[in-house]
């Protein structure tokens, strides 16, 4: 039987490459979800336990994770909801590659004031 | 026919250039197809073809260059040769486009220019894919016009502002470039397409039809339009400017609409 | 030179190559992208608010500790709101999941079988979390915290 | 070798063959064989409109537009076709509609209908509004609204099978006064699967050809590659005669070099035809209607700039028509893919440049000789019972020696609904006529041919000598020289086919091979042509002879009917029999055709 073609990787555009970003962000912080609620839960078994698996959060390496996470869930906040104005709005579809734009824009300018207020916190001390 | 058109004077300059002379240009590329044919072998290659081409030619006419002087097994679909019947949808530059309507010189010449099947249906040669699964899609979402009964003596009326509502994707060509752009169908191609929506969208809201919930019901299925994950690339891929997307977007919320 | 039966190969005769389902999954895939979006929308709130005042208000990550979680916790709206957050994004993820797992996975048991593991994670995660939230005691034996004096 | 059984097989899922199949899908037990996906048709390509006598926006009646066609054919049209044609146009718009054509529409909501080339009101007054349209996409949308309801109808489609041969077998017949005849019958058809490389025969009671036209003889051509005649090559090769295979229609403004056409309606709308020298050249040639002359006229103004060294561009091979003095928006609301056309081809801005233009074959008047029945003619006298041919394959002979823009659209339709019933009920009555003794034998010798063959000729290469000639000779202009060095060419090419090879020795999508066989019918059909041609003493409609530049109703006021027959010997041509068939005059008598 014949197959499918494989070839060369598609060479979609902006809403095929946001797409990608928004499967991977979704199971990157879904997966981190799971870690989390379970970490969150030490808090019933000791105060010690939670401290110490929280102590790690405040590791410097553990900071620049972080900030990737919240890099994944903002871009995946954004851009959630501008696919929500694709469904939507009416003009969405015109305008989704505009509005893709527009949430890297404001994903840069979010993650930078973010960036530098975590890491020197994380850092820094202060 | 039309008077306020002017009257232009019975003879113009030409601009120079226009009336004569001036070279055709002329430029050297190459072509590499992906070639398979599982008769001969079950692997898929890829093979370089060096061509001269002129300003005018499109990716179908260095096609048939090799066909027709370096390799007569090449094999690919075409007919009409300009857009319009649909044959020839094939990934050009890694994107689903008309070879009859990829003029090379709008490609980088200065590499290699690859040409393969669209994705997500079986390849059989070559550029051939089988479409069977793609035209089981469209008739599953009943692409004719259902009324009940009652006919008019003469025709339907219907008001041009109704007329234009599904103007869009009346030009569908069942080309396939959007559902094989689709990454959702590449998957496990069970997905209708967003061909076959588009199809179901002309009826849906062709104000003469009286089978939109039938077919609205059909494409709420698992496989329907809620598979759609607004990626774009069928509406970039569509050789007929269709707004495919939108066109998915307006049945979703036409069974949404219909749902609540 | 027989005469064979034979339906045309090409037509709407065929066997459908098609596995899909005959209409029974009503309004499922519906709701389920209509609580997609929702959800997104109320999670944006939700889970910028956390991240604010866990990451950003005060000292940051740096203040988290034990106390910082069981002072929130003792009021309820921050109950409220980790709960929410909690059902919100876990039903919010699991679907998305779920739909990623039946696009990559063909194979009918599989894929069967990654679900029920992805549905038993998600339920044990999501009651774990429940009952963290409400049974939750911030007044262990010699606590210092102020809401237990 | 599979042998299937239907009581109705349909050749060709163009416009008339599934017109024609929605009709006998639901009577009779049908099967529609197509060489294309049945969307792929080049009905699809038609833009125009399709002609009927509404009379949604003015006054208008079915015999004005029976008059129009037969003045527009130059009177060699069979006028009881054209009545039927005309009359029949009004159900065959409504039909469509109730199928679900979404035409444009007038302010009330009814058809809207708008002017086209050579359609008038009370036999030649005024211009009238007869043209149904769906924008310039009216042929697009019948192909789609003809196969949603195949779809619908369940029709049985065998896509991808190439249909080589007619079964047909002779039996001796007596006519009512005691002499004999011998009587073609048909069995049945054999067919090619691409995808497999297998043999099917298909026995029917009725076959209906319905393979399009023949635009590839020629270079520049309007036509897919796909129409290579092979519904007439097929047909003429059992015998069955071609009449008025010499009046091939030149559209005058396809895309130059590539010749994809670009609508009438440029000119319609005010565009202009200017040769190198800027001029507008048509005031020289029909100095009142001036671009807007008939189309044959007008192709011929064209070659003739060319021909007197005042073309275009770097071989000065062809003009321009210009729109630049209209408004851009006027342009994209009434032309838009035809300027999409111009700038995706060629690159040119409409808007701002002229656009490069010159003749282009586009239709094939002559065909497999039918009656208004659709049944086909193996001489003047006798029809074949069971077989039928339809659309451009065809000649009911409603367009005599010049189509009228929107008559094809139309003939379609109508002699493909009539055939489709006509052979379905045929098939109710009629009994099975015994397969031949080796059903494939024809069929495997012309493939053996070429896929034995070991010479060195390459099949592309013949077909662009054919088509080269085809154009140089036997274009617009021809006289007895040039038509006899086309001959004298064609003769060479066969020659020459028998010592081809293909490379493709593979079973699967051998289209290697099916453009080797395609090659064979555009030569049998490029020499039909040519005799023809030659025989014809006069000028008319599509056909002008420079050496006999007049029409002459004294001497060719009938069809052309021409046979293939082995013993025969005409003017140093073997092989080839020319006949006449009388013209059918119901109302009109010949009178100049002037605009
Ligand atoms: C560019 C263009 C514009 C036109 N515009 C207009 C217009 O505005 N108005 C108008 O009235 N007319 C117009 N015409 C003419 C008109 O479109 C055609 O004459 C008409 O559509 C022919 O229809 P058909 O069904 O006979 O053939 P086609 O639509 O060509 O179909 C032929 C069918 O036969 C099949 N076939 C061929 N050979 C074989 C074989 N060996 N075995 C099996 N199947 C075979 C093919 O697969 C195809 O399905 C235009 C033509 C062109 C080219
Ligand atoms: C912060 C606010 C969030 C918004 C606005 C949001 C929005 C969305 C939207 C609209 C979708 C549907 C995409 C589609 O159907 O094409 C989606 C999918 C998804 N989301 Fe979220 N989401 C958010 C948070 C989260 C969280 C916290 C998780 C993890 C637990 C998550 C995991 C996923 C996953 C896995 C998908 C599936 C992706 C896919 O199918 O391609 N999202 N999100
Ligand atoms: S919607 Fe566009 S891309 Fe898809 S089949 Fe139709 S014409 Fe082709
Ligand atoms: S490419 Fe596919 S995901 Fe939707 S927008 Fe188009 S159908
Ligand atoms: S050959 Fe017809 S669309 Fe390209």
């Amino acid at each position: 039987m014949s197959k499918t073609s494989s070839g060369t990787l598609y060479r979609g555009r902006e809403g095929m490459w946001s797409w990608v970003g928004h499967r991977v962000t979704g199971v990157v912080i879904f997966l981190f979800l799971l870690v989390h609620v379970l970490d969150t839960a030490l808090v019933r078994v000791s105060p010690g336990a939670y401290d110490a698996v929280i102590g790690t959060y405040k590791n410097p390496l553990m900071a620049v994770g972080e900030l990737g996470l919240v890099a994944a869930i903002v871009f995946h906040a954004f851009n959630g909801l501008r696919l929500v104005l694709v469904d939507f709005w009416k003009s969405g579809p015109k305008y989704q590659r505009q509005m893709l734009w527009g949430v890297l824009i404001v994903w840069a300018v979010v993650m930078i004031g973010f960036a530098i207020r975590h890491l020197s916190l994380a850092f820094g001390g202060l | 026919m039309s008077s306020e058109v002017p009257e232009p004077a019975s003879k113009v300059d030409l601009a120079p250039g226009i009336g004569g002379g001036g070279e055709i240009p002329q430029f050297d590329i190459t072509l590499r197809v992906r070639r398979y044919d599982p008769e001969f072998s079950e692997e898929a290659t890829w093979e370089d073809y060096a061509l001269t081409m002129y300003g005018t030619d499109r990716v179908l006419d260095a096609l048939h260059k090799v066909k027709w002087e370096i390799d007569g097994s090449l094999s690919f679909r075409r007919s009409c040769a300009h857009g319009v019947c649909g044959s020839d949808a094939m990934r050009i530059n890694g994107r689903n486009r008309l070879a009859c309507k990829t003029l090379l010189k709008d490609l980088d010449t200065s590499k290699p220019i690859t040409v393969e099947a669209i994705k997500g249906l079986p390849v059989e040669k070559d550029l051939i894919v089988d479409m069977e699964p793609f035209f089981q899609s469209y008739r599953e979402i009943m692409p004719f016009m259902i009324t009940k009964g009652h006919e008019p003596a003469a025709e339907h009326y219907q008001s041009p502002e109704d007329r234009e509502r599904y103007d869009d994707t009346t030009k569908c060509i069942l080309c396939a470039a959007c559902t094989s752009s689709c990454p959702v169908f590449w998957t496990d191609g069970q997905y209708f397409g967003p061909a076959a929506i588009v199809n179901a969208h002309r009826f849906i809201f062709d104000s003469r039809d009286e089978g939109g919930d039938m077919r609205l019901e059909i494409l709420n299925d698992k496989e329907g339009v809620w598979r759609c994950r607004t990626t774009f690339n069928c509406t970039e891929a569509c050789p007929r400017g269709i707004q495919v997307t939108k066109a998915i977007s307006e049945v979703k919320q036409a069974i949404l609409a219909r749902s609540v | 030179m027989a005469t064979t039966e034979f339906v045309a190969p090409r037509s709407g005769r065929i066997d459908p190559k098609y596995n899909r389902g005959k209409s029974k999954s009503g309004n499922f895939e519906m709701l389920a992208w209509l609580f997609m979006r929702i959800s997104g929308v109320l999670l944006v709130i939700l889970i910028f608010g956390h991240l604010f005042v866990n990451l950003l208000v005060g000292e940051g990550v740096h203040a988290i500790d034990f106390g910082f979680v069981a002072g929130k916790w003792a009021n309820p709206l921050w109950q409220f709101w980790d709960l929410a957050m909690l059902w919100l994004a876990m039903l919010h993820g699991t679907n998305g999941v779920r739909t990623i797992i039946s696009d990559y996975v063909e194979k009918d048991r599989p894929r069967f079988w990654l679900q029920l593991v992805l549905m038993l994670c998600s339920a044990a995660i999501i009651i774990l979390g429940t009952l963290v939230i409400f049974t939750f005691d911030p007044c262990i034996p010699g606590s210092t915290l102020a809401v237990c004096q | 070798m599979q042998v299937h059984k239907y009581d109705v097989v349909i050749v060709g899922a163009g416009g008339a063959g599934m017109r024609a199949a929605i009709e006998s899908g639901q009577r009779a037990h049908t099967a529609v064989l197509t060489k294309l996906y049945p969307t792929r048709s080049h009905t699809g390509a038609a833009q125009g409109g399709m002609c009927a006598a509404l009379a949604n926006v003015e006054e208008d009646n079915w015999e004005w537009h029976t008059f129009d066609t037969v003045k527009g054919g130059d009177y060699l049209v069979d006028q009881d076709a054209a009545e039927v044609m005309a009359k029949e146009a009004i159900e065959a718009v409504l039909d469509l509609e109730k199928m679900g054509l979404p035409f444009n529409r007038t302010p009330e909501g009814k058809i809207d209908q708008r002017r086209f080339g050579g359609h008038t009101r009370d036999h030649g007054k005024a211009p009238v509004r007869r043209s149904c349209y769906a924008a310039d996409r009216t042929g697009h949308m019948i192909l789609q609204t003809l196969y949603q309801n195949c779809v619908k109808h369940n029709v049985e489609f065998y896509n991808e099978y190439y249909v080589l041969d007619l079964l047909t077998v002779e039996e001796e017949a007596t006519r009512e006064d005691g002499t004999t005849y011998v009587q073609k019958r048909i069995a049945g058809v054999v067919s090619y699967d691409l995808a497999t490389g297998e043999i099917h025969v298909f026995q029917a009671k009725s076959v209906i050809l319905a393979t399009g036209g023949a635009g590839k003889v020629f270079k520049t051509t309007s036509n897919a590659h796909t129409l290579t005649g092979d519904g007439m090559g097929i047909a003429f090769r059992k015998g069955i005669p071609l009449e008025d295979m010499e009046f091939v229609q030149f559209h005058p403004t396809g895309l130059a070099g590539l010749g994809i056409l670009l609508s009438e309606a440029a000119r319609g709308e005010g565009a202009i035809l200017r040769n190198s020298e800027g001029e507008r050249f048509m005031e020289r040639y029909a100095p009142t209607i001036k671009d807007l002359a008939p189309r044959d006229i007008v192709a011929r103004s064209m070659a003739n700039e060319v021909r007197e060294g005042r073309g275009c561009g770097p071989n000065k091979d062809y003009v321009l028509l210009d729109l630049t003095h209209l408004e851009p928006a006027h342009i994209d609301a009434k032309l838009p893919d035809i300027t999409e056309f111009a700038r995706t081809y060629l690159g040119v801005e409409p808007y701002t440049e002229p656009v490069p233009v010159f003749p282009t074959a586009h239709y094939v008047m002559g065909g497999v000789p039918t009656n208004i029945k659709g049944e086909v003619f193996q001489d003047n006298e006798f029809t074949i019972p069971g077989l039928y041919a339809a659309g451009e394959v065809a000649c009911v002979s409603v367009h005599g020696s010049n189509r009228l823009g929107t008559n094809s659209l139309l003939d379609i339709n109508v002699f493909g609904k009539r055939s489709g019933i006509a052979a379905a009920e045929y098939s109710k009555t009629a009994g099975w006529v015994e397969l031949p003794e080796n059903p494939v034998a024809d069929t495997e010798a012309l493939l053996d041919v070429v896929r034995k063959g070991s010479g060195t000729e390459r099949i592309a290469a013949i077909r662009k000598e054919l088509q080269d000639t085809m154009d140089a000779n036997m274009q617009v202009f021809r006289t007895k020289d040039t038509i006899m060095k086309a001959l004298a060419d064609v003769k060479g090419f066969r020659e020459r086919y028998k010592n081809i090879s293909i490379q493709d020795k593979g079973k699967r999508f051998n289209l290697d091979l099916l453009e080797a066989v395609e090659l064979g019918f555009l030569l049998d059909l490029a020499e039909v042509m040519s005799v023809s041609a030659l025989h014809r003493h006069e000028s008319r409609g599509g056909h002008f002879r420079e050496d006999f530049p007049d029409r002459d109703d004294e001497n060719f006021m009938k069809h052309s009917m021409v046979y293939k027959d082995d013993s025969a010997e005409m003017e140093g041509i073997h092989g080839i029999r020319f006949d006449t068939k009388p013209v059918i005059f119901t109302r009109y008598q010949p009178m100049e055709r002037k605009y």
